[in-house]
């Protein structure tokens, strides 16, 4: 199997969607010409041509709205943010319109699309770069809301988005574009809403998502040596969240730790943890314990943006609180 | 009133938006060109398009009725006084065209051809309306007549109509968008944005302002730096022209060009549609923004009566058989009522319905 | 004491803060000459004239911006969202420059102000205009979020609002507006972030706020006729929660059932019930019950309409649930 | 090349916009209009708005140094090309006038007179920073030199600036509000609503599109659907101009009498400043999207080379003398980056500080 990057996944997902479906086409800023800001769309041009690789000017909104109308009427949009962040000038479109298409016309106008990039803190960037904005989209009803944390997810999950006949909002990570894995060279895809054991473990469940796993993968780590045996667990789709599979680790474990990047007041965190109170109620030895951002805005500084930031030692903390561990 | 397209020189642009000319209709000042497209048209189609301003205004009516004796609900925005821009824009456009427009969008849909039991159900909040009565008065949509909403986010339909007429050059068809947009939602965000887009990649999406003179309370000179609205095409190097709204051939006429310019050539445009409200912004407004002279200097130009008094005097509709077409229609819509009220509410499984396409 | 409704209570408070201070100003569309869209600043251009009283064009997301340029060189604005659905078009200004203005500067440009309207569904204006955004707005850092439900509530807590040099989002409710209460002659103001018992009970905790705290009195009387006695907390102000004032009602009944009209998937519920796990643990005799709007869009037609938010029925029930009353 | 303001007759909106010449600073090339301007200004404010170009010049370069050195982190957009845009716009400021700005700020806060220690220190993510650290290089902020930002949202700022313009006429002074942005910027919603309101209310704004050819690496022609971008001013009735922006007494004179006029009597304005960009986008941005030659051709141009060869010219800074403070110049600059290296990083408990005012 070839180790590929994360960023190659998308790019073969997008280019074997698009050879599979004429009607799959690309649009965003700079994903043509210049290959893409984060060159996720490296070569797309050149293979398509410019009528479905489509660069566009800086006006998030309209674009997002011109894809919701290409998809109201046949066509499946991949829409590209820049940054999930200017998402937040398109937010109207996306929530009056993209998600209410297919309920307030009776059923008569799905709304096929995709609409990708880079969400979360990058490094430095400060704070108007660094939204994490997964809770936002999570509550809003015909959206789903995907995250994929390695090539391998991406690839099969940006493939089931593109085919989904719903808006899929598809949140990767700048930080992960570089990392590489095995990706089958056959043709795969992943359903939606279906989450993954990313490590087995049986003191604890340690769920998350997106670059977290990172931080929990270097946290299970550091665990093993303190004798505690850490379950990982990656919904990998925010919505429709994946809950039997999270139940049935913390059956196994009666304690959780949920990681996330973004802010912890009404986080996607608060969500997972209440359902998992619901669902398991009796099997949980301890409360549920979050690692999630400070509640400040990312600053610049580059001390205190770590600081703001979920982090191992924090995790690691997390983690023994809720085993009891001294 | 011709629309004057912009001129460039190598030093220099220079624009010009003439203001449109009101001159009511009538046989003795009609223009050449009216005269012409009275020719082209015929007898049988002038009387549909009556018919079809007539039958406007009637819905419009008993859905007023219908709203005072709480069997409709929400919101209620009402087209009399629109009736020649519904019917004169949509007479030009081919049934595979693409439209979208706002929550007042009860004309537009009848222009289109839905039948009015399925927009009489859907303000009556039944299973059989247009929209399975999730919709509501404002959100009126067909998949089978490309009617893309009915939008209650003031200008959130004007990106839906640019991706419409994004699909058609996708797809290399010769379809038209036709979107339309109030006076008001011109100084939505959007606007800008999306017409820059049009302009750039010459999508064949026509923007129709319907400039009623006031979003809710606010006149045009409240909110708008201009007084030409088609004007604002200037800053996107788009063709821009200013017609008078009461006058239904002017409407179709001016339609019809820019239609058939577009399905050769494929180009944006933003026509500006000078016409006006009789009711209130919504039912549950007084309108008191407004004086009694302006709402009669505007009766007085009245676009149905203007058809009418033409066919009169065309001899293509004489009185007894202009009653006879009203009380027709009128019965249609009574039929409407009564389909919608026999129609039954939509079954609590349609609540979960639709939120997910399969 | 006087009977005045919420309406008016809102327009005193904004008259009373407008008299006090002549750097607030109220901005927004139809507030002026139409005496607002709900009548909530009925005479104010009279009293205060068109410099003070500002109707805007339809562009909610650069009078906003005007607004947030006003409040950093020294202007209180108040604007009125004509309804809370029509922030969204400026959820970009209210995100990356509202709450980021004064963390980003260092310190140096607080802005102090009131972003105000109705929120939630109204009655069958379908799905567009029933959003209800208060979860989105609080997991942002630098916003506080205010949602009264009573008169008395209202026009102390946006005095305060208006005196707070952050801005606030302010939800009212439209079909609240009607409503009267008691209401002093006398000046006073009420802290942001402090909640009320609206109702003492010693058997479950029954949190509510703005509009749903309604229909949780309306349960509360049936639940008496079971012998079930229930303690209505209304938190008032969303962001920043006053945990404490729930902590205490929860160690007194052990039980507790959260009312919220919006979406239930990352509702606000769903962080106070993160919340209250921790902070009560091992006193909750029961998992927490939520009731909250169903999982769809809203509707037009008024039967799924209204069974798509919550009710007196369903309160019950979930109160029965968490009682373990068969 | 003077405005063309709108004309109006009664019939029709005719407008014209011409485009802006561009003649490299000479003394015998010199305009009348340029020989008064030097009169006036003198030697000593000449040099001054030399100094303020090289200072600005030099403050890039060593911060790209830095940043390739790792002690600048995040994003950096770097000025180099425009120093004459920024120097010239605010040398017609009063201290007491608002400015807003995009992310490519630096040239701006110097140009408005902040130290480059508290710029360096920024940039080193220092405590001692303008924005106290918190901002870095997008987000410079001054309170006591009225700078508002510092947007890194392309076009955040444009109702920022229009909200201090607001502020300006309700406590009835006569500040004016200066809002830069890019030429990609301009076709962000807000900028349409703004100019809207700006117009309708006649706000003391001065918006002026930076226009250096590109937003990232989309070539205006490839962003928007007119050329000249002025134009724009015409769908709000709004006075418009397009300036060469590589020549220093353009940029200042065009300022300076928009300022005085809008003083007197407050109204909008839209200056487009035609400049160039020597680097790519942002730091990261190898920029392969434009020729060697086009590079060239405005490095012919180059604003610094020009005011120094017209000082040259003129005797009032031979070339000994602009060596001497080219070198003080740089040597100020290494002056901040010590300044910002020896400057304590934020503390922890910074953190949490700034996240709601008390
Ligand atoms: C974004 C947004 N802002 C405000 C409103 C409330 N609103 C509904 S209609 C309307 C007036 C629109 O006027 P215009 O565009 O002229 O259309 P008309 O009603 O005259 O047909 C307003 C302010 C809304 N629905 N959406
Ligand atoms: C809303 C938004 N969309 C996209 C971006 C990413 N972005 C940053 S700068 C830029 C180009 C802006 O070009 P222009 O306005 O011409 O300014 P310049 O960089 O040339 O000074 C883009 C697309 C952003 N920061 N904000
Ligand atoms: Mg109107
Ligand atoms: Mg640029």
């Amino acid at each position: 199997m070839p180790s590929i990057t994360y960023r190659e996944a998308l790019n073969q997902a997008m280019v074997e969607e698009m050879e599979r479906d004429p009607t799959v086409f690309l649009i965003g800023e700079e994903v043509a010409e210049y290959n893409g800001p984060y060159k996720v769309s490296q070569g797309m041009l050149e293979r398509f041509g410019p009528r479905r690789v489509v660069d566009t000017p800086i006006s998030e909104a309209s674009f997002t709205g011109l894809a919701i109308g290409a998809a109201m009427t046949g066509l499946r949009p991949i829409v590209e943010f820049m940054s999930f962040n200017f998402s937040l000038m398109a937010f109207d479109q996306i929530f009056s319109n993209a998600a209410k298409m297919l309920y307030m016309s009776g059923g008569q106008f799905p709304v096929p699309m995709v609409m990708r990039g880079p969400g979360g803190p990058g490094s430095q960037v400060s704070s108007q770069h660094s939204n994490c904005l997964e809770s936002l989209f999570a509550n809003v009803p015909g959206l789903k809301v995907v995250m994929p944390a390695t090539g391998y997810d991406a690839k099969g999950l940006l493939k089931s988005a593109i085919r989904d006949n719903n808006p899929v909002i598809f949140i990767e990570n700048e930080l992960l574009y570089g990392l590489s894995c095995d990706v089958p060279e056959e043709e795969y895809t992943l359903p939606i809403g279906v989450g993954e054991i990313k490590a087995a473990g049986s003191d604890v469940t340690l769920l998350a998502y997106s670059r977290m796993l990172l931080l929990a993968a270097e946290a299970r780590g550091e665990l093993e040596q303190d004798g505690i045996s850490v379950e990982i667990v990656d919904p990998r789709t925010i919505k429709p969240l994946d809950l039997e599979l999270i139940a049935k680790s913390i059956r196994k474990t009666h304690r959780m730790v949920i990681v996330e990047e973004g802010n912890r007041f009404g986080g996607v965190g608060a969500e997972i943890a209440d359902q998992v109170y619901r669902a398991c109620f009796d099997e949980l030895d301890a409360p549920i314990e979050r690692v999630t951002q400070k509640e400040n805005p990312l600053p610049y500084a580059k001390a205190i943006e770590a600081a703001s930031l979920p982090s191992v030692p924090e995790i690691v903390a997390a983690v023994k609180t809720v085993c009891y561990h001294n | 009133m011709d629309p004057v397209p912009v001129k460039s020189s190598s030093k220099s642009q220079v624009l010009a938006f003439p203001e449109a000319e009101t001159t009511p209709l009538s046989r003795s000042t009609l223009t050449r060109t009216h005269k012409q497209l009275l020719d082209d048209l015929g007898r049988d189609r002038l009387v549909e398009m009556y018919r079809k301003m007539v039958e406007i205004r009637s819905f419009e009516q008993r859905a007023e009725q219908m709203y005072q004796q709480r069997k409709i609900g929400g919101y209620l925005h009402l087209y009399m006084g629109q009736e020649a821009v519904a019917v004169g824009l949509l007479a030009a456009l081919r049934p595979d065209d693409y439209v979208a427009t706002s929550y007042r969008d009860h004309g537009i849909a009848l222009a289109l051809g839905i039948r009015a039991e399925l927009l009489m159900a859907e303000l009556f909040g039944r299973a059989t309306g247009v929209s399975g009565g999730k919709g509501g008065s404002m959100h009126f949509f067909s998949k089978e007549k490309n009617l893309l909403g009915g939008h209650g986010i003031v200008g959130g339909q004007i990106p839906i109509g640019l991706g419409a007429a994004f699909r058609a050059q996708y797809m290399e068809t010769d379809q038209i968008s036709l979107t339309l947009l109030g006076d008001g939602a011109m100084n939505q965000s959007v606007f800008h944005e999306s017409m820059n887009m049009a302009a750039l990649w010459s999508l064949p999406v026509i923007y129709v302002v319907e400039n009623n003179q006031y979003g809710m309370g606010t006149s045009v000179e409240r909110s708008t730096s201009v007084k030409n609205l088609a004007m604002r095409a200037s800053a996107y190097g788009m063709e821009g022209v200013q017609i008078d709204g009461m006058n239904l051939l002017e409407c179709y006429r001016t339609m019809h060009e820019a239609v058939k310019k577009r399905r050769e050539s494929p180009s944006p445009m933003l026509i500006e549609v000078k016409t006006y409200r009789y009711r209130g912004h919504s039912i549950s407004d007084p309108g008191q923004y407004r004086s009694k002279e302006e709402i009669a200097r505007y009766r007085k130009i009245d676009p149905i009566t203007q058809v009418r008094r033409l066919l009169e005097e065309l001899d293509w509709l004489g009185e007894a058989d202009a009653k006879a077409l009203d009380k027709a229609v009128r019965d249609e819509i009574m039929e409407a009522v009564k389909f919608a009220e026999e129609s039954p509410e939509p079954e609590l499984a349609a609540r979960d319905r639709d939120v997910y396409a399969p």
